[in-house]
């Protein structure tokens, strides 16, 4: 199943990264593919307790089952204003 | 509710928004908010914020917050401009209008605006030395 | 705290009092608030509202309502036009202005500036059929 | 002792007089004058929980003892915004 992952403002820096595609298997949830990121982005790690993820347009948390083609955002706390 | 948002790199330019306001007969208050780039940041001093947006989903987020004034409060209605890209310290970063009959709801819905974006709205700010 | 008011019979004039601004580089709030003539006074409808001010005292109690937020919040600069004479439906018969570092204590001393107002500060009106 | 007397908005109406010149013995309380006023003009009494008093730019209450040249202002409740 093929996923895409953004990352947004400085966790594009701690991952040097902004767009990546992953393949997860069938079922997966945001926790699992949490998992494989930090595996591959250790620096995600520190960030942990404040990471927000959402999907498309909306929130979602660690138990939400991901689709095919879903999109998924990880950002830190937002600081609009 | 009447709703309309602006997420831009251009300047906030108040002057050219205000004729842009139109309100009924039955409107009583009118609140403007500006929040504007400070000197100091986190306790350093800075010359600018650069803000980034997550711009579909700031729109989205936005719009969900429209929602819950609309169903919470008599207002008709909001404008917001949030300005994204290098803001220098002294100009606005985000502008916010809400008219309603009354003050009381119209200070309300304007402060909920303001707490739910920062709360819920994919925008960040990184400070310029 | 820098302090402003006018009490006068011309329209408020918006676009005007913009540009007469300033603000320091600590400054991360402004809030403008207007408050405009409705259509429906006591449930009856008006043309406009006709305002009266005993002036000195109106001057003196709106510079006492500036002392106690000076001496509450953090506050840079209050700016308040009042209206008097006749003030049509739609047209604004207040305008407040407060700059403040943060927009807590902004909102808090706009909305207090003008509950105390409408307690103390000797202007009165009447509907206009 | 001779004292300024203003009725402002429709205090004006109910009394057919925006300002009076009064002679109050020495001493005097506002209480005392507002009697004295509401003898002169009856329909003051109609207003008696709902007005406010003030000598020059200040508001006082009853008990206030009034000094030669005091000028005395009587308003129903203000309205401004």
């Amino acid at each position: 199943m093929s996923i895409t992952v953004l990352f947004h403002s400085y966790f594009r820096d701690l991952t040097g990264c902004s767009e990546i595609r992953e393949e997860v298997p069938a079922g997966s949830t945001i926790g699992k593919l949490r998992a494989t990121l930090e595996k591959k982005f250790p620096k995600l790690r520190l960030m942990q307790r404040s990471t927000l993820i959402a999907v498309g347009v909306e929130y979602q948390s660690g138990d939400y089952k991901l689709k095919e083609g879903d999109e998924v955002s990880l950002f830190p706390p937002v600081q609009g204003g | 509710m009447k709703r309309w948002l602006r997420i831009q790199t251009e300047p906030i330019d108040e002057g050219a928004l205000l004729p842009a306001r139109s309100i009924s007969r039955g409107i009583g208050a009118v609140i403007y908010f500006l929040g504007v780039v400070r000197e100091q940041e986190a306790e350093k001093t800075i010359t600018a914020l650069e803000y980034e947006a997550f711009e579909k989903m700031a729109v989205h987020q936005f719009e969900k917050i429209f929602e819950l004034i609309a169903a919470k409060w008599p207002i008709e209605s909001v404008r917001v401009v949030h300005r994204i890209g290098a803001v220098r310290v002294n100009e606005p970063s985000l502008w916010v209008e809400v008219t309603a009959p009354h003050r009381g709801e119209a200070f309300a819905a304007c402060q909920f605006l303001i707490d739910e974006m920062k709360k819920v709205v994919p925008i960040w700010k990184r400070p310029v030395a």
